[in-house]
Formats: structure tokens, C-alpha cells, sequence
């Protein structure tokens, strides 16, 4: 359920965000997440930026294999 | 015009159809065999003929790459193109909502000039009716055209064979993406335009190259994905797709990627798939890089033996998984 | 994805799954969108004998009932609402017709992105009375909150929800018995935390939080059964790049002060209590079915479907009479063939 | 079909689309020519080939004598025959109302196989597009005709000479009296049926009478009226009609007495406008006089050289006076 | 028709009128049907030089100021009114446009037979507002007060006329000097019978009522032209089988149970007192003009249209600059291009 | 103005009649006329009989022609 996005913060302003996924830019509401910068990478859900990210991409798994397998 | 609209009278049959006929359409599209009579009297193909129709209901009909005269005139000469034809003749009937801007429906009339002009092909004979306002969304057309079958070539969606390389010629979904994002209220900004194109020039240039060529298609509604399925049907093969071989833009990707839609099942208007046998496949995507419209052309799988009418996609961890089935209406989706 | 490291330990991950040969155990992915992922990456064919995966309740079109879909259909029919929907609706069938079908009938359905996109819709049609079909689980609610408060804000009196949101805890406990280990929903826990899923360890309960990349769902599953082999309860969180402890305080906060738990029915699973959500009585202008005074339906489903079967892992899709003959993603007759993420759509889609 | 209605999932492009196909269209169009293909490989026609476009978008679809199906057929089959043209192809292009009941769809279907039969025509290609609900009203169809013109016959708009004897093969104003009645709520209740009807037999029988035809045209939207002015002006002739000599149904004089309507103005589906040398006219009302469509077929007037580009009638009171020129949309009056 | 006696008579009647040698004749044919089958006929053609016809006022579409299109525009467009009319009145154009023009802004504008229709379609579509566009003179009057009078019966509160009915009789003063013989239009005179005509041959006023089909307007012509030169003022009823002495007293008292006179301006003559009718106050919840509040339209024709010229007699058709050029039945400037019976459309068409 | 049109009445009920012309029919109101009788002649204008009329032609026109000229 709930398809998510990750995807680059490109402005804020005024508990809103606009996100870029690839060239492609949408507004999205910012009110669940305080201190959004540009340049953040956010999850979006449903025109809902719903959390932080530290990466664009899954690389922190790595970290996953080296702890537990 | 001295109308600034078109109105029911243009659509009456009367003076008012006649002048919308010759001010707007006639001057647009004047040529040698374009007749004002019930039909136009024109010397027959040599050899084989291809005959196709398509109706275009396009809404917006104007959008970033085109408009709808555009997406007539280019979705009936690939057609044709796609059956090794070149098209001479074409026809067009146009439904036009009562209240459309004349300045619009000459635009429209404009793009078609152009593109047949480029496509050379001639408009021959059309047909002008006016609906009732709301009983018709804008404007619709509907072009038939007339090909000539070039010797020495047979294709046809039946004749694939397992270990043809399959081909686009180029980036996939461009014209989905952009009606959607058009139409569609998501508030979704991305730099897309169609891809929508007259593609004679680009199959001729293919068939100078080689004419052992199998299947030529164009990917237009339900995009690529559609086609191979039903490719993979009609000749009983199996199809490999190289899922990361397919050329996508990044934007058409972002917006999937948003909307929860397959780039494959996207529209386009000016993509061709081509199945040939392997070893022609380098030259013929030589070809296509040096043609104005596929760029980017790129080899995107095979034809096998197994798994017959069905795609076969390598995934990004090594196995094999079908490509889902072509479905209905193309529904964004959150889940 | 590319540098060499990595993909040694991507093979790793998958060694490690195709070469299990610890006790047999079920894996339950709670989350559609795993089902989904589950089934385009081929994962069910690298899986040796012992290791079942069961697609669980977890897309909230599959466990939305047959009487929402009526419900809606009411207002848009004979309340001339506008209804605003996510895509995955449309197709799912209600007791008569599904809501594509009461578009052919005149009735106004449009597919939006975002609720906030109904409510903006709402702002700039105020002669028009406009719906939007509030379903999905932590992650999706917020979302519907946030709208209504907009349509507060913009002092809109045109605009409500229809709402049949649930919560997930509560089916954990009704499904605590299907499965071995639970593939937890990536999103749920981005805001809900991963304190439950710790706590559900204690009562045996074994789960992985997972994200949705290949590597990162091969990673999950490894770590799942590397673990299982260890013989004790356990949970990690596989997802760590979005899934906190805690979650999204912001968003707790926010529904909490805007819903309230209710009893709710899941396909399925039946009435679980207190595992849906409604708007709270100060909300009530925004609840469609005060507002339209909506009558209680009695959804019926088509007596040959086995969805709540399938949901809860007591059947496969293929058991179902009907599955793939007279239902196919083209002509659903239940709701798990209609989302790309049901599990009925997946079998038929992908094998 | 399994579906009650046509969705917009038929109109995508993928499984839905091809049961729609197979089942409605194919299973009523089948025959040697007709493809699944982006377009019908044909043998082309040999000497002279005349093609003719039209759209359809008659409201309401179905009419006491027809439906828009049989309509779309005798449309084009009749412009090709009046090109003294032998319809052998015809392609058709659907744009269906999303809710569109798959019954009647049926209905149209099963009318396109049998007047296509009857007229000796192939469907060869076909498209079928699905606009949301209130795009489109109903069903439009546009089909598109290839025909062989027979040898040793010339007729067209710009040939009609001073002496000619005109010729109408039946009663007028029947098709535009009956949409009328049927679309407008005017309260009328008149035995009217459309006289919608495939001509080319009609036609064929004539030539094979004489060669020495100028104007062959169908009456259709404009009607009689509008058909005499265009001639007039193509060839630039007078016409004199003898407005007595013109076959009314009485019950289309009363319709049009109670809404001050021409019935010269009147669409007509199944008739045509002869012009020929007089000495040939009366052997030629004769051949009409047997076929199937126009046992009331007469010579209502004559080309002069006078009055070039109008139409004069004799009246009453045996003075000369113009046909009033076709006007825009017919609308009933009270004054 | 037929046989050979009254063909001998026929003939008879056109002799008379083609070898009129008498004194110089003006005849105005007042009612637009008439115009519209002199032209039919060809009559003007058999005319000798000292009789001239002149087109006066009698169509009820070329008389309608511009403002009254205005007022039904504002109805369709602004108020959302459904408008009922004749098919006559969709092409004359208003101010900024004429009724087809609204229409292809969505404007919902039915073509009806009769004012009984719109108000059987204002009962059957109860959530619509119906307005018919009442126009014309004493023959049309009474069926537009019979529709009002059907709707009360029938309780409606979504029907209303927008009237601009007119009278004959104060044109007729207005029009006194500008012809010798009137030739009266006689389904006005079906209505309100021939005194009023009689009497006017007391103030030195001829006239005949003349019929519409060929003999009767030939017969009438040709009677007129006799009398004319017996040199003193006459009145002839040549229109016997429909006109009688007293007329129509039933719908003499409907229309003045309902209707009471007014000013009112006429295309080409201006305001003439007295020559309009509007509801009586007891009627006034089916007067749209009080329903809806229309403001007061300052209708303004194109400066370039001579109708109002043409509608006295003083001038020609072809004497307008744009006439069969900016101004033709496709592209109609003023009024009296529209209506088939208007006397520009009709020197168009038939010259 | 006023198109006329004289029709035929072929049924009467609670002041409407059905009129016929040339096989055309339709209802119109007879209000305005009393004693209606099918077979009688009416004038016919916007949906309502305005006059009786002593026939369906212009016979009448005859005696005119005798008297006047
Ligand atoms: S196959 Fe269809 S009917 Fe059967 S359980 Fe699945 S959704 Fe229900
Ligand atoms: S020709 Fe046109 S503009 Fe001139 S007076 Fe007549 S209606 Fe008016
Ligand atoms: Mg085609
Ligand atoms: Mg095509
Ligand atoms: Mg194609
Ligand atoms: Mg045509
Ligand atoms: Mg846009
Ligand atoms: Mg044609
Ligand atoms: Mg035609
Ligand atoms: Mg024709
Ligand atoms: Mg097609
Ligand atoms: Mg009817």
C-alpha cells in the first residue's frame, strides 16, 4: 500500500514544498516535516511529504548486510 | 473568416459550408487531386495497396509538440508506413463542436498541411460536419489514407520470429505523459513534449538499409508494451525485454514514478518497434540515429521461442517476471 | 545500484534466500505494494520449498468493503456530488457497478493525486458539491486531515470526506497466527515508528520493517530468514533510511486530533473493532455521510469471491473458482483483482 | 459480450479493445479483406479510383427507416456512386460514448454488415475510439470508400449543359423530415421513414441504360435545393424546375406547411439529382422506375442557359421566381 | 385549383394587375407573409411602373429592437434560463451577438412549435428556469397567454414570457401617410375582425384584407387596384373564409383579462404609445422581466443597418450601403436579413 | 407575419384538438373556438386554431372575383 517517492526538496515556502522526481516538480504539503531545505530528499505519499530521508537511493542497506548477514 | 466561431450554419450543407470549406480547409490543403466533389477521382496504387483509418479524439486538442490536425495526420501515414506503404492519399472528416475558435481550426488545418507536406502525402477529399454544442468535445478527425506497398518488403504483426532483436526508435511515453499531465489536473510541472511525428521518411530510410525486416509497428495507444504483447500473440513468440535497455526520460520517469503508472503502457506518436533478424539490427539502429525522429533509437530485446505470447522482463536482481498484461484505462494510482 | 561492492552483497542477499534450508516458515507481506514488488522482481520463484510467502491485508483497496463503493456511488448518483478519488478506486466493484460504471451513468468521478487536489478542486467549483474518498492506512490518513483543514481554513462548506481509513495494529492482532514472520509496511511505520512492531516481538510475533528497492526487499527478506534460523523473536528495521523508532510525531498528533478510532469491516477479516477511523465530532461539516446523511448500506459482494479467503491467507488466488475465468483485472469481480497491488491481480498478472 | 455498456477501458487499447473488436465489428464485418492490421492490404482498383469521406453524427442514432450504421454505409457508397464509381473498399471509424449500450451497438453493427452486402462493398480496416461520458453524444461513425470508376461514364458537378432534362429518383425531404420529428419535440406524429438507402445499384442500372450522363448527386444534407444551386454554380448554368413536378410525401408538405420549412431543403439519404440530355430522360425514368429505391423517380426541371448559378421555378401563378438560396441552419419559423 | 372556371378567373386577376392604368399607386403590404409570397410569386415583376409595394412593419422579427435580443441574452447567459422560442428569432443579432451566438456559449436555447410546448417542457423539467420569447402581433398574442394560463393551472414557478408582443392599430396611425391602400394582414385580422379597418376608411384610409394563398393575394391585389380607381376610399374583406366582421371575441377577452397596453419600441418607427402589451400585475410572477430583474438594455443596432428606413417605406433595400455585401442572409446585420419574411432577406433571396 | 396553416380537425377533447394536415398531425389548442367538430377547417398558428374556416382552399376567392371585378 501507499506508493512511495522518494524524491529532492527544490523550495520551500510556508508549509509547502516543491519536490523534483527526475525533472518532474510537484507541490507537496511540508506540514508534517519541520526544517525542510532545499536539497533534502523527502518520501512523498499522496501530495504528502510523510518523512526525511537520508539518501535518495537505498544505499544505507549496504549497512543492513554488513550488520546481519 | 468574417466568423470569429464556427457555427451550425457552417455545418448545414449550404453557402456557410462552403465558404468554411474553401477559406479554411481548401486553402490549406490545395493540391493537385483535392476535390470539392463527392469523391475524389485519383489514380490507383501500383501493385499492393494499404488502406487505414484512425479517429482522433485528442482532449486538449493542442498540447506541448502538437496538436490534433498534427496527430491526424502522423497516426494514418504510420500506420500505413508501418505496412512498408507509402502513403499517397488521405482523407479527413471533422466533427467540430459549434462555438470553436476559427483561429483554432486553422491551426489545426495548418499542422495538417505541414505534416502531409513533410509526410508527402496528399489530401484528397474531406468531410465537414458541426455538432451541436456539447454534443461533441472540440473537435474530432478522422483521416483514411491511401498507401502504396513498396516491392520487396513484407511485414506484419504475424511475422516475427524468435531471435529477431526488437527496436525503439526512440524514448518511450513522451505523448501519454504530456495529454496527462494536459489534461489531467495533477499538478504535476514536467518539461514533456509529444513525440508525435510522420515517420514515411523514417521507415523508408529502415528499408533502404535491408529489407529483411519482420514486424514494423507504431506504439501509439497503449504504448510499447501493448504492441509487444499483442505482437507476441499475433506470431505465437515469446518476447525478452531488457527492462533497463528501454529509453525513457527522466521526467516521463518522475512522472510515473508519481502517479504509479508503467512508462510502457504510455502512448506514443511517433515511436515505431521494429523486430528484425539479429544480425541486421546494428545497421538499423545506425540508420535510425542518423533520421530526424529516432535519435535514439536503441535495441531493447529479443524474440524467443519460449513463453510464447507472452513479455518477459529481466528485473534489476537477475530473475524473469511477465510484464503485467495490458489492462483497461490508464488510472493513476496511490496503492 | 553499480559499484562492484554492492553488487557482491546483492548477490549475497539472494544467495542467502534461493540456499535456505532452515524450518519452514510463512512470511507474511502485510503491505500491497511488497505484493506487488514481490511479484514484478520474480522473488516467489527464487524461494526453495520451506518458505511460503502469503500476500496479507495490506492494500487498502483490497480491504475496503463492498458498501464503501456503494456508499459513494449514493452520493455521486443520487446526491450529484462530485466524487474525487484516488485511480485504484474506480474499478473496484461495489454491490451494482463500481464507480466507473456510475460515470457512464452521468455520474461526475475525478482521479486525483492528492486530497489536497480535491479540496482545491472544491475551492475552484463552489457551485459544485465535491466528495473525496478517504481510504488507506497511517500513511495515507494524514493526508485526508490535511485537506480538511485547508477547506476549514479557505472557509469552504462544499467539501467532505468520505471516510474509511483503518489502522493497522489492530489486524497485526487478528493475523497474529497466520504467519511466521511479518514483512512490516515500510510507509505505516515512517509514521507510525517501529515501538509496536518491538512490542508485538514480545508476544512472539517476528517481524522485518522492509523497504520498496529490489535490494532493499532482498535485504529484508535475508535478514528475515537469517533471523528465523536463530530460533527466537525478533524484529530489525530493514528501512532505516525513512523508518524512525518514533515515526512522524507530527502526524500522530495530527490525526489524533482530527479522528477518532471506530469500529471498522475489513474485507476479509470482518469487523475488526476500533481499527478504522473517523472525524471527530467538531469535524462533522466535513464528514460526508452526516453531511448527505448517507442511508447504511448493505454491500454484497459476488457470493463466488474468495477475496477474504485470499486476504487472510487461507487460500491462494488460483483456489478461487472464478480467479482468471470469469475474474481478470479486465472484469474484476473482487477487489484483490482490481489494484495492481491485490494479490489476485499479482498471481494473474505475473505468472 | 460480457460487458452491458462500452467503458473506456475498450477504447485503451488493449484486451478490452480487441473483445470489442472481435466480437461486435469482426463478427459482423468478416470477410477476405478486412484486417487486424495497422492497415488492409488490398489490390487497388483498376483505371480510375474515386474515394469519398463522411462523417455521421446523427442524433438521435436510431430513426424509423435507419440507423446512423446503415446511414454511414449509404453515405459513402452513394458519393462513390455518384461518382459513377463501383464501391469496393469502405474502412470505419468509431468514436463511442463511454455508457453506450453494448446492444445497440450491436444493433448498428449488424445494419453496417447488411447495407454493405447489399451494396457489394468490403470493410477492410476499422478504429474504435472511446470518449468519456458527455464528450461525445452517442456513437459517430466515419467511413471512408474506395471505388473502380466504370469505364465509358464521366459525370461530376461541372458538367451539366443548357437542355439537360433533371431528374429525382424519389420523394424528397424524407430523412431530414424524420430526424426532425424524432429530435426536436415539436409534437408532430407524421408516417415519415428516412429513405436512407445504398445507391449504387440504382446508379449501375442507369449507366447501363446510357453512357450519356452529366451530373450525377446524391440530395443529402442541404437537399434538393442546395444540390440544384451547387450544380448551378459549378457549371454555370441556369436551372428551371417546375416546382409541381416535385415528389412531396403529403405528409412531409404538412410538416413542413406546420413549421414553414422547404422541403427542397429537406436532407435527403437515397436520392439522387440526374442531369442528362434530354432525348435520354425518359428512358432513364423508366430504369428508375424498376429499381428498388426509385419507382417514383420524375423529371422535375431542365438546365438553361439563362439565369446562370440560380434556380428559377415556375409558380402558381405562371410567373418566374428564384428558389430562395440555401440558407445556414434550418430553423422552423412562425413567421 | 383546378378547373377551368376559376382558371379563367385566375387569369383575370393577373390581367387586371398587369394592365393597371390608373394613377400612380402606393400599396403597403403590412404583414411579412405577404411580402414574403409577393416575392415567392414573382408579383412585383408583373407590376406596370405607377404601382408601387412597399414592405411595411408586419414582421414581427424585423420589428424587435436589438434590446429584446439583449434581454434574452442576459437571460440565457446570466440568469441560466432555459429560452423557448420560434426558430425566427436565433439569428437576429443583438448587440453583441444574436441567440445562436449565446448558444455556442452554452446558452440552452430550444426551438419550439408553440408557447404551449415551453411551458410542457418548463412542467416536465422542473430544476430548469423556461422563459419563451413572446413576440409577434394580434394573431400570435392570445397562444402565448394561453401558455401562461396552462402553467398556473399547472403550478409551475419555473415558467415566464419575456414579452414583446405588439398591436397593429397605432401602427397603422403611425404608417397613415405613407401608402394609399393598406393590404391588411389577415390572420391579425382573424383575430381582431375588420372594424377598426373599416373605420379607418373614414379617415380617407383604403385597404383590403388579404388571404396567403396565390389567388387570394392576387384576387386582393386586383380588387384593390379596381377600387383605387373608382377615386374614394374603400375597404375590402377578400379573406372572407377566415376573417369576419367581429373576429375572435375569445381571444379578444384572454388577451385583456391578461395583458394591458404598454409603449413600445418598434425596429424603424421608435417608441409608439399604446403598441405593446405587457402582463397585468395579477400575472406578473410569469413576467420575466419583474422575475429576473432584468436591467433596462440600451440595445444598439449596427449604425450601418438601414431597417428602420426600410420598415417605413423610405427607403429600399438595395439603398442600405451594406446590402449583399456585409449584410446578406449568412451574415444578417439588422432584422430584416434574418427572417425569410424580413424585406431585405426577401429582395436578397428572390432578386 | 403569422405563418397560417389550414388543417383538418379530426379529434376533439377538453379544449384541444388533434388537426391534420396532409397526414401530419398534431395537438393544438381550440380555446379560442367553440363547437369544434372533427371535420371541420381551422387556422392554425402557433399551436393554436384562431379561426373556423368555411373551407380548406381559397374557393371562396371565386365568388370574390365575380363580385368585384
Ligand atoms: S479471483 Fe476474483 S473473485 Fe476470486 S478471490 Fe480473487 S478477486 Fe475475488
Ligand atoms: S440590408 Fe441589412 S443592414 Fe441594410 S437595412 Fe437591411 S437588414 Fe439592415
Ligand atoms: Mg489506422
Ligand atoms: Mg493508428
Ligand atoms: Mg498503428
Ligand atoms: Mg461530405
Ligand atoms: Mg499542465
Ligand atoms: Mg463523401
Ligand atoms: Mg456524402
Ligand atoms: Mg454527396
Ligand atoms: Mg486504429
Ligand atoms: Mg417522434
Amino acid at each position: 500500500m501507499c506508493v512511495g517517492l522518494s524524491a529532492k526538496v527544490v523550495k520551500i515556502s510556508n508549509g509547502t514544498a516543491v519536490i523534483d522526481a527526475g525533472g518532474a516538480k510537484r507541490e507537496v504539503s511540508s506540514q508534517l516535516l519541520e526544517d525542510l531545505e532545499p536539497g533534502d530528499y523527502v518520501m512523498v505519499h499522496a501530495g504528502v511529504a510523510i518523512a526525511k530521508i537520508t539518501d535518495e537511493d537505498d544505499s544505507e542497506t549496504d549497512q543492513l548486510m554488513e550488520e546481519f548477514l | 473568416m468574417e466568423n470569429k466561431t464556427v457555427t451550425m450554419a457552417h455545418g448545414a450543407g449550404g453557402k456557410q459550408t462552403s465558404e468554411l470549406i474553401d477559406q479554411v480547409f481548401k486553402a490549406h490543403f490545395a493540391n493537385a487531386d483535392l476535390t470539392a466533389d463527392d469523391a475524389a477521382v485519383l489514380t490507383p496504387p501500383v501493385g499492393r495497396m494499404a488502406v487505414s483509418t484512425d479517429g482522433f479524439i485528442v482532449s486538449p486538442a493542442f498540447f506541448p509538440g502538437g496538436n490534433i490536425g498534427k496527430l491526424s495526420i502522423c497516426g494514418t501515414v504510420n500506420d500505413l508506413a508501418c505496412m512498408g506503404a507509402k502513403p499517397l492519399y488521405l482523407t479527413c472528416a471533422f466533427v467540430i463542436e459549434e462555438g470553436f475558435p476559427m483561429e483554432k481550426l486553422e491551426e489545426i488545418a495548418s499542422a495538417m498541411e505541414k505534416t502531409a507536406k513533410e509526410a508527402g502525402v496528399h489530401i484528397v477529399s474531406g468531410d465537414t460536419k458541426v455538432a451541436g454544442k456539447g454534443q461533441v468535445d472540440g473537435v474530432f478527425i478522422t483521416t483514411t489514407g491511401i498507401g502504396e506497398i513498396q516491392d520487396g518488403v513484407t511485414v506484419g504483426g504475424e511475422l516475427a520470429k524468435p531471435g529477431d532483436a526488437i527496436i525503439v526508435t526512440g524514448d518511450i511515453g513522451r505523448h501519454g505523459c504530456t495529454i496527462l499531465l494536459e489534461r489531467e489536473d495533477f499538478g504535476i510541472e514536467a518539461d514533456v513534449t509529444s513525440d508525435c511525428a510522420p515517420l514515411w521518411g523514417t521507415v523508408k530510410a529502415v528499408m533502404d538499409t535491408t529489407h529483411n525486416l519482420h514486424v514494423i509497428r507504431d506504439a501509439t495507444r497503449g504504448g510499447v508494451g501493448t504492441v509487444l504483447y499483442e505482437i507476441a500473440g499475433q506470431s505465437n513468440v515469446g518476447i525478452r525485454l531488457n527492462a533497463a535497455a528501454v529509453p525513457v526520460q527522466p521526467e516521463v520517469k518522475g512522472v510515473c514514478g508519481m502517479l504509479g503508472l508503467e512508462p510502457l503502457y504510455l502512448a506514443c506518436e511517433g515511436r515505431l518497434v521494429i523486430m528484425a533478424p539479429k544480425e541486421e539490427a546494428e545497421d538499423i539502429v545506425e540508420t535510425l540515429r542518423k533520421c530526424p525522429y529516432s535519435a535514439e533509437a536503441a535495441i531493447i530485446g529479443e524474440v524467443i521461442a519460449d513463453e510464447p505470447g507472452r513479455v518477459v522482463m529481466e528485473t534489476e536482481i537477475g530473475t524473469q517476471a511477465l510484464l503485467p498484461q495490458p489492462g483497461g484505462e490508464l488510472l493513476p494510482r496511490i496503492c | 545500484m553499480g559499484d562492484t561492492n554492492s553488487e557482491d552483497k546483492k548477490k549475497t542477499a539472494r544467495e542467502i534466500i534461493e540456499n535456505y534450508n532452515g524450518p519452514k516458515v510463512r512470511i507474511m507481506e502485510v503491505c500491497g505494494t511488497h505484493t506487488h514488488e514481490i511479484f514484478r522482481l520474480g522473488i516467489r520463484k527464487l524461494l526453495p520449498g520451506q518458505v511460503e510467502l502469503i500476500s496479507g491485508p495490506g492494500c487498502p483497496v483490497c480491504v475496503t468493503p463492498v458498501s464503501f463503493i456503494d456508499e459513494a456511488i449514493y452520493l455521486a448518483l443520487e446526491k450529484g456530488v462530485t466524487i474525487c478519488t484516488f485511480g485504484d478506486l474506480v474499478r473496484v466493484p461495489g454491490t451494482k457497478m463500481s464507480l466507473a460504471g456510475a460515470r457512464e451513468q452521468g455520474a461526475k468521478i475525478r482521479i486525483v493525486y492528492s486530497p489536497a487536489d480535491a479540496e482545491k478542486y472544491a475551492k475552484e467549483h463552489p457551485d459544485e458539491q465535491v466528495t473525496f474518498l478517504s481510504v488507506g492506512f497511517e500513511t495515507t490518513t494524514p493526508a485526508g486531515c490535511l485537506s480538511v483543514k485547508a477547506a476549514k481554513e479557505d472557509g469552504l462548506d462544499n467539501y467532505s470526506l468520505l471516510v474509511a481509513n483503518k489502522t493497522m495494529p489492530q489486524a497485526y492482532e487478528a493475523l497474529k497466527g497466520s504467519a511466521d514472520v511479518f514483512l512490516y509496511p515500510g510507509h505505516v511505520n515512517a509514521i507510525t515508528g517501529t515501538r509496536l512492531c518491538e512490542a508485538l516481538t514480545e508476544e512472539g510475533v517476528s517481524g522485518v520493517v522492509a523497504g520498496f528497492t529490489a535490494r532493499e526487499l532482498m535485504t529484508a527478506l535475508a535478514v528475515a530468514l537469517v533471523k528465523f534460523q536463530e530460533g527466537k523473536p525478533f524484529f530489525v528495521n530493514c528501512y532505516p533510511r525513512v523508518v524512525t523508532q518514533d515515526g512522524s510525531k507530527e502526524a500522530q498528533e495530527l490525526v489524533d486530533e482530527m479522528m477518532e478510532a471506530c469500529d471498522s469491516e475489513w474485507r476479509g477479516l470482518g469487523m475488526i473493532p476500533a481499527s478504522g477511523l473517523q472525524l471527530r465530532p467538531e469535524w462533522k461539516n466535513f464528514d460526508a455521510r452526516i453531511k448527505y446523511q448517507v442511508p447504511k448500506m448493505e454491500g454484497k459482494p459476488n457470493p463466488a469471491c474468495r477475496c477474504g479467503d485470499v486476504l487472510q491467507g487461507k487460500c491462494k488466488p488460483s483456489d478461487c473458482k472464478v480467479f482468471g475465468k470469469g475474474c481478470t483485472p479486465q472484469h474484476p469481480i473482487g477487489a484483490c483483482m482490481v489494484s495492481g497491488e491485490g494479490a489476485c491481480s499479482a498471481y494473474y498478472q505475473y505468472s
